[in-house]
């Protein structure tokens, strides 16, 4: 019986999905905390007084025409882009905007790239053996040895992403959506508190996509989870809360349905797809 | 008796034998008479001591001739021939049989063996005080030209026995300078020789006088035994002093201007092959070699006429060097796409074979290209600043080849789709682009500049194998420094560096000027690890 | 399946050792000719190796040395210092040369020297240097500094007057040496520190704008300026371009070089240059019946009309035939016996006169002061009385003041110390106790 | 343990083995041949091995931070040859007052140019120890500033490689100065003995040559140790997506910066082994053309399989030997022939042409380290 099935019936809980004491102080709402945050490249404002909130344990939508800032927005959250002004917040204790992207994910946030970058000179399991959490300083990286453990838990991420055969073939072969799938799995085994997931379907077929939605799903509750995504069908398939961005700020928040009735949504992006 | 056997007369042809002796006579007399034979061999046998002598007689006898006599004295042209003992003109005096002249008749004698002639000695002291001589016979020159030459070389040459002479020319009307030249040169022979009150007379003309011999002159003065004349000259120092500082910090700067547009020359090809197509090649500086050669070449081809050689060379020194980058292009560089390393391994073997090539067919020694009149010396802004001509040209040319490039970037089809190229092949390609052609256009133009670079190169410094060596480093420094990919930023990048570095080199010295702008771009790179003008968008992402 | 690949390797490893025991007949007299033929030094050098060449072919005409042939055995140090060492080690070693001809640089033969005397070669080192050695195995067959520096100085002083010194050099030990030589000597004769300006720039130095300009401040003092040039090769073109353009005529300022020669000047355009000088043991332009047949050999063997020799080259002539006496003087080749007999051999130099070689390894010379004429060439307008020989150690370096050489076979010594009468003795302290 | 590992694998197993087969081989034949017999290998081939060997551990030390890195340093020659003086400093000291001036202490160069003292730099050489511990500190030190300073401001791809040069370049105008107290351009020579062994005796030369041959194992073992670790698969993933391994939590920067500093050491010992085998040190071992050739060693050997490095140093060196005494005048057109060919040919360098010989599942997961579609240097 496939992995999915286990992951449908909801009292099994993987231990390894299981967050583990981090030092995220989520005691006083939410996990993630943007407010005013503006970013321009020469002169083009990406963001714009961008407010968002996610709570702790939420699965997020963030839809938005191209050029809407969702990348952008990512890329503050990890570190890898600096606001002009504004303050991000991760938990009530740690302001983002102080850390670089090593601290920030060793945090527990993790991030799914919109192309899909796994290490393709390493093999699948290698792939895997470096996201996994662990003391990632040089001197205990250089004298690490691969524990039973590890290993054991790597194939069970292995198994679940379907990616068991390809062990050991180098990440260069895997197809588009295989990396995509690889790239997950790398997620999983940083334990992150918070994933965002920059448009995980891109390229895959129905039944590839119809898997990354029960995965992402199952995750939901026990890990916050930001999804951005283009395929309004997927969207609709795993959204709770739903975020429409436009032109670098919220244009509106709410279940699919609300925002889908926005007549401003409606206006602005809504109206092209359909 | 009969016509015939008085025809047959012994007389008759007494006669006519004396008739033939007369005629031989008429013709060799004038031989005999001619001065200058003496005075020649007089300046020929004369002992060091006795020269000065000499040079006064021929001068003295008023012989038109006395001036070309001097010339080729002063040009180590005047020779005696062993056998003969004449004293004779060398006309060409390469090679083992030598071209010479009569200097009195002045026509040719043909060639004969170096080992046959006897060089009539001269050194510098005898050329200086020869020059001083020959600019008094010019004074009288009415060529304004000639006049002003002639009075810029009396400068510090004047001693007691032209110096009634020049007051006597003082008094005719001269021409400004002409004038202001005498004068001070006469002020100066005042300042070492006349009594107090010429001493002070002539610190006056002296005063705000530029030049070099003048401050020489004033400098004897202050350490002179005359206290007067010693502080009037300090004072007249100091505002001159002033004067020069502005001078120099006006030369600083051009030879920063210049040594930057030599930098910028022989970087901007490489700013198009290494920045536009990221292709790094270490024969670049090969490259700029074979521009320089095939100014040398055309040398050879058209002798006598380097300036005409000279501006032939700038589309063929392009052509060469293009066809030479595209070759490379073709043959190697096309096999390694998207392998910008290995275009370093490969092209550094590629120079190894250029430097070779040029040992083994053209020499292993340097060759001499000849620098043409209107590019030598220097354009005299005052006697304290003149800027050399050559420089003046290459700060221009370099000015003229970046505009041209710019234009061709930014306003040809070709600039289009090379730009279109580097930012997205793929995309390109699609878009009908013939990637491809692109590449060998782009690559044929920037080999063509690295060429344009080495004629320019010619003028100012070595024409040989190694030449490309010393220049590829600088190269590459100055292409990142600025920012690959950007031509601007190879431009201010060039100049920068080399304005940063003469201001350095007067108190660091050269040595250290150096390694300090080494060091700075070092440093540079910390700051802004794309240089000057980092590239934009998604082509810069690693 | 890589383990052959690895044995491959291995053999060839092997290969290469067996390689190095081609030993070949012992009939021919072996010249090993250690010049650079590529890289930077090739300008200089691969006219030597060509005039050993043309020597050697000479000499086999004239029916060899006592009936032995001889071979040239050429190699390829690549202006690489390590590598000269390499290369002296295969031809002592591998190839078994009876006398190394080579060296141009005072570095290349400084790595080359503990090889020829481990082994006890020969070599013949042809190129003015800056003196401070004398080495049992070597023989100096160029000028050193006494033999051209000092004979110089004193041909400005006297003949032009010249109170007032620029020394430019490149930055490197024979410069350096020279500088200080003549700073010492210039200071005993007088001149004040003021009146001596000294300058050190990089090889190949291409940019001499702001120190032409310099030196052209420094010479409107009053008193008349010279500059003494030990700029190297390359930087030279340059150097003299930026003279010329600058209208520093040399009847202001004369520069008198000493590593400027006929094969320099035929890399620049000489027009504006004529009036310079250059001092030397040896002018292409000297008037010699020696000479001319020796050029006119030269331009036979290169088949080039416009081929220059000059002072490097003649000091292969000499040394090459210094050799040649010696063996037949000595009977053998045997590296020994000739260095015994080659002391007090003397031979014609080109300039008409005859060069001796000394107990100390360093040669008799004349010494001739040329001006650069338009034609590339030199005219000479000065030349000592007699020939001046070589002094291996310098009268005017605290150091090596009480040095003397000696090879002869009671002192056998390359540097005795006069006054604790011992051979390499600590003239060290010497010079602290000079410096303090 | 991390240095223990490689040992288990056949490939280093294997070039152990060739290694010290050759070396005992070459000693055998040295020392049990008579002079004279064809097999007999002379202490000129010794040497020349040595250097050989020299070279070789050098190149591993360019193709760790190369292969495995993805840095590209035009400037290793810098650290091997500060290697080579702090060595060549140590056999200056040890000459005494041997030299032409007899000084017990001032070398000969410091002599003539009349320095009345020792510089303080040069204080503690004459104690081996203490040069043998600067041999690995001095290239080490410079590799920590530098690296520290390129790295933290993430100067990548072609940027790096240029200021590593500026780098190796400056230090060599530096080292040609007289009055920095090296010797200038004549460099530092004539040396007598080492640690009391004569230099100019073949014992000497053939113990020189096995001490090279251990330090090129040990060197091998290390850099194995280093890539076959997790470490070694992060520096991979950093030489392929920087950007990605920074958000898996590693910080790149203090990867780089540490094996680039176990390069730089391993280079100085290259260097420290290197001079007394050649006899002299001087700046032109800092030329920019010399690292870039080292560079060429790598590439045509095999980047990112450290045994390629090996074999395309004794290569390419041993055809330099070879062609500068058969075609002196030609020979450069043979090097630079063979670096063409071999670059446009042979991709992947002679290892690529062992590997494809090999199976698949070859237990040795760098052999794919050499497949990278989108390398960073591509941006340049």
């Amino acid at each position: 019986m496939s992995v999915f099935e286990q992951l449908s019936n909801r009292d099994r809980v993987f231990e390894f999905l299981a967050p583990e004491a981090s030092p995220v102080d989520v005691r006083h709402g939410p996990i993630l905390y943007l407010e005013d945050v503006n970013v321009s490249f020469d002169g083009f404002r990406a963001i714009n007084n961008l407010n968002l909130t996610i709570d702790d344990g939420e699965l997020r939508c963030i839809i938005g025409p191209n050029g809407a800032g969702k990348t952008t927005m990512m890329d503050i959250i990890t570190g890898k882009t600096r606001p002009d002004t504004g303050s991000v917040w991760f938990g009530s204790r740690h302001n983002l905007l102080t850390m670089n992207e090593p601290d920030i994910a060793s945090l527990g946030i993790g991030r799914k790239f919109q192309k899909p970058t796994v290490f393709e000179a390493l093999t699948v399991f290698e792939n895997l053996e470096l996201a996994m959490a662990a003391d990632k300083r040089i001197w205990p990286t250089l004298t690490a040895i691969m524990k039973a453990e590890y290993r054991d838990r790597i194939d069970e991420v292995l198994e679940m992403i379907g990616l068991k055969q390809l062990r050991d073939k180098p990440a260069g072969i895997l197809s588009h959506g295989q990396k995509q799938w690889l790239e997950i799995g790398m997620l999983l085994m940083q334990k992150p508190r918070l994933l965002l997931v920059d448009e995980p379907v891109a390229g895959m077929t129905e039944q590839e996509m119809e898997r990354t939605a029960e995965l992402l799903t199952s995750l939901a509750g026990k890990q916050s989870v930001v999804v951005v995504e283009h395929d309004m069908g997927f969207v609709r398939s795993i959204a709770r809360q739903v975020t429409v961005l436009h032109q670098g700020s919220v244009l509106a928040e709410g279940t699919m349905d609300q925002v889908s009735n926005d007549p401003e949504v409606i206006k602005v992006y809504l109206g092209e797809e359909a | 008796m009969g016509i015939s056997r008085w025809l047959a007369s012994p007389c008759l042809k007494r006669l006519g034998l004396t008739v033939l002796l007369a005629l031989a006579f008429i013709v060799a007399s004038p031989v005999k008479a001619d001065p200058g034979q003496a005075l020649l061999a007089d300046l020929a046998d004369a002992s060091p001591r006795q020269i000065d002598a000499a040079i006064e007689a021929i001068v003295d006898s008023g012989d038109p001739r006395a001036r070309d006599w001097l010339d080729a004295y002063g040009n180590n042209r005047l020779s005696r021939n062993k056998n003969t003992g004449q004293v004779v003109e060398v006309l060409r005096n390469v090679g083992r049989n030598w071209t010479i002249a009569d200097p009195l008749t002045g026509d040719n004698l043909g060639e004969i063996s170096r080992r046959e002639l006897d060089r009539v000695n001269i050194n510098n002291a005898i050329r200086g005080k020869l020059e001083g001589v020959l600019a008094m016979l010019d004074l009288y020159s009415d060529d304004p030209e000639v006049q002003e030459n002639a009075a810029e070389a009396m400068m510090g040459k004047v001693n007691n026995s032209v110096v009634n002479p020049l007051n006597k020319l003082l008094e005719r009307d001269l021409p400004g300078p002409v004038r202001n030249r005498i004068e001070e040169s006469v002020a100066i022979y005042q300042l070492e020789q006349g009594d107090s009150q010429a001493r002070v007379e002539a610190i006056d003309v002296l005063t705000g006088s530029l030049h070099s011999n003048a401050r020489a002159a004033l400098n004897n003065a202050v350490a002179g035994d005359d206290p007067a004349a010693a502080a009037r000259a300090k004072q007249a120092l100091v505002s001159i002093e002033q004067k020069l500082q502005m001078n120099r910090v006006a030369e600083t700067l051009y030879f920063g201007l210049s040594l930057g547009s030599v930098l910028v020359l022989a970087a901007i090809g490489l700013a198009i092959t290494f920045g536009v197509m990221g292709v790094i090649n270490m024969a670049h500086g090969e490259l700029i070699m074979l521009g320089a050669y095939t100014t040398w070449g055309m040398q050879q081809l058209l002798p006598g006429q380097p300036g005409l050689a000279l501006i032939l060379s700038i589309p063929a020194g392009f052509l060469v060097a293009a066809l030479a980058g595209i070759a490379i292009e073709r043959s190697v560089i096309q096999h390694l796409k998207g392998r910008p390393l290995e275009t370093l391994l490969a092209t550094f073997g590629v120079s190894l074979i250029l430097q070779q090539l040029v040992r083994t067919v053209i020499s292993p020694l340097n060759r001499s290209v000849t620098t043409p009149e209107w590019m030598s010396g220097s354009l005299v802004i005052n006697d304290a600043l003149s800027l050399t001509l050559n420089r003046m040209y290459v700060i221009g040319f370099a000015l003229v080849v970046f505009a041209g490039l710019m234009l061709i970037m930014r306003k040809t089809r070709l600039g289009l789709e090379v730009r279109a190229v580097t930012q997205n092949r793929a995309m390109a390609r699609s878009m009908g682009i013939r990637a491809t052609r692109v590449d060998i256009l782009t690559f044929g133009l920037g080999s063509g500049v690295a060429g344009l670079a080495g004629v320019a190169l010619s003028q100012i410094t070595n024409v040989g194998p190694n030449l490309g060596q010393n220049y590829i480093i600088d190269s590459f420094m100055v292409v990142v420094f600025g920012g690959v990919g950007n031509l601007w930023g190879t431009l201010l990048a060039g100049l920068s560096l080399g304005t940063i570095n003469q201001i350095l080199e007067p108190w660091a010295g050269s040595v250290l000027a150096k390694i300090m702008v080494l060091v700075l771009i070092i440093l540079f790179i910390q700051k802004r690890p794309k240089g000057l003008f980092p590239q934009k968008g998604r082509a810069a992402e690693g | 399946m890589s383990i052959k690949k690895y044995v491959k390797l291995g053999l060839s490893a092997l290969a290469l050792s067996l390689s190095f025991h081609a030993m070949a007949a012992e009939d021919p007299i072996k010249v090993g000719i250690l010049h650079s033929l590529s890289g930077t030094m090739a300008i200089s050098e691969t006219a030597l190796k060509d005039t050993m060449e043309m020597l050697i072919e000479q000499q086999n005409a004239k029916g060899g040395i006592d009936g032995r042939q001889l071979e040239a055995v050429v190699v390829d140090p690549a202006s690489n210092w390590p590598l000269f060492a390499e290369k002296a080690r295969e031809l002592l070693e591998k190839e078994k040369v009876d006398v190394i001809f080579g060296n141009w640089t005072s570095v290349s033969r400084k790595s080359v020297l503990p090889v020829v005397e481990e082994l006890n070669g020969l070599l013949f080192y042809p190129v003015q240097y800056e003196g401070e050695e004398s080495s049992e195995n070597v023989f100096y067959t160029g000028a050193a500094p006494n033999q051209q520096a000092i004979p110089a100085v004193d041909y400005l002083k006297n003949e032009l007057g010249v109170e007032r010194w620029v020394l430019a050099g490149t930055d490197y030990v024979y410069p350096r040496t020279t500088n200080k030589i003549l700073e010492t000597y210039l200071k005993d004769m007088g001149v004040a520190e003021a009146d001596i300006m000294i300058n050190y720039t990089p090889f190949g130095h291409s940019d001499w704008q702001s120190i032409v300009s310099d030196i052209k401040k420094f010479g409107s003092a009053g008193k008349k300026t010279a500059v003494v040039s030990t700029i190297n090769g390359d930087a030279n073109v340059p150097f003299y371009r930026e003279l010329g353009n600058q209208g520093i005529a040399s009847s202001d300022i004369p520069v008198v070089a000493f590593s400027v020669g006929e094969q320099e000047l035929a890399g620049i355009d000489t027009g504006p240059l004529v009036g310079h000088l250059a001092a030397w043991n040896y002018f292409m332009s000297v008037d010699s019946d020696a000479n001319y047949d020796f050029i006119d050999a030269w331009v036979e063997y290169k088949g080039d009309e416009k081929a220059v020799t000059n002072d490097p080259m003649e000091a292969h002539y000499i040394g090459f035939n210094m050799y040649v006496e010696a063996v037949k003087k000595a009977g053998t080749t045997d590296v020994d016996a000739v260095k015994d007999a080659i002391i007090g051999v003397a031979v014609p130099n080109l300039t008409g006169g005859y060069a001796t070689m000394m107990p100390n390894h360093h040669i008799t010379k004349p010494v001739l002061i040329g001006e650069i004429q338009d034609n590339g060439q030199f005219s000479v307008v000065w030349e000592t009385s007699s020939t001046v020989a070589g002094d291996a150690w310098s009268d005017f370096l605290p150091g090596s003041r009480d040095l003397i050489a000696d090879w002869r076979a009671p002192l056998k010594c390359g540097n005795f110390n006069v006054k604790s009468g011992t051979c390499g003795a600590s003239a060290g302290e010497q010079a602290l106790a000079d410096a303090d | 343990m991390w240095l223990t590992r490689p040992l288990q694998e056949r490939s280093t197993q294997v070039f152990l083995g060739v290694l010290f087969a050759a070396v005992a081989l070459v000693t055998l034949l040295h020392l049990i041949m008579p002079e004279g017999h064809a097999l007999h290998v002379s202490a000129y081939t010794v040497t020349l091995l040595g250097k050989y060997l020299c070279y070789a551990l050098l190149a591993v030390a360019v193709d760790l931070v190369w292969g495995y890195l993805g840095i590209l340093s035009l400037g290793h020659g810098a650290f091997f040859a500060l290697g080579g003086y702090a060595m060549g400093m140590y056999l200056m000291r040890q000459i005494g007052d041997r030299g032409t001036y007899g000084d017990p202490v001032l070398p000969d160069f410091m002599v003539f140019l009349n320095w009345d003292s020792l510089p303080w730099y040069w204080q503690g050489f004459d104690m081996a120890w203490f040069a043998f511990i600067m041999v690995l500190l001095a290239p080490g030190l410079l590799a920590l500033v530098f690296g520290f300073l390129a790295f933290r401001s993430r100067v990548t791809g072609v940027y790096l490689s240029i200021i590593t040069q500026a780098l190796t370049f400056a230090l060599m105008l530096a080292f040609f100065r007289n009055e920095m107290g090296f010797g200038g351009n004549n460099g530092l020579t004539d040396f007598r003995d080492i640690v009391g062994f004569n230099l100019r005796t073949d014992a000497t030369r053939l113990g020189l040559f096995i001490a090279t041959g251990i330090a090129l194992a040990v060197g091998y073992v290390i850099c194995r140790g280093i890539v076959t670790s997790k470490l070694g698969r992060v520096s991979i993933a950093c030489r392929d997506a920087e950007a990605r391994t920074r958000f898996l939590g590693y910080r790149v920067e203090w990867v780089q910066l540490f094996v680039f500093v176990v390069s730089a050491m391993l280079a100085g010992v290259a260097g420290a082994l290197y001079v007394p085998q050649v006899g002299i040190i001087n700046p032109s071992e800092f030329s920019p053309l010399f690292s870039i050739e080292i560079v060429v060693w790598v590439a045509l050997g095999g980047r990112a399989t450290l045994y390629g490095a090996v074999i395309g140093a004794i290569l390419v060196n041993y055809a330099k030997t070879v062609f500068t005494g058969v075609m002196p005048d030609a020979w450069l057109f043979a090097l630079g022939g063979l670096f063409v060919l071999v670059t446009v040919f042979l991709p992947k360098g002679i290892a690529g042409l062992l590997q494809k010989r090999r199976k698949q599942e070859d237990d040795d997961p760098t052999e794919n380290g050499s497949y990278k579609p989108q390398s960073k240097e591509a941006s340049a």
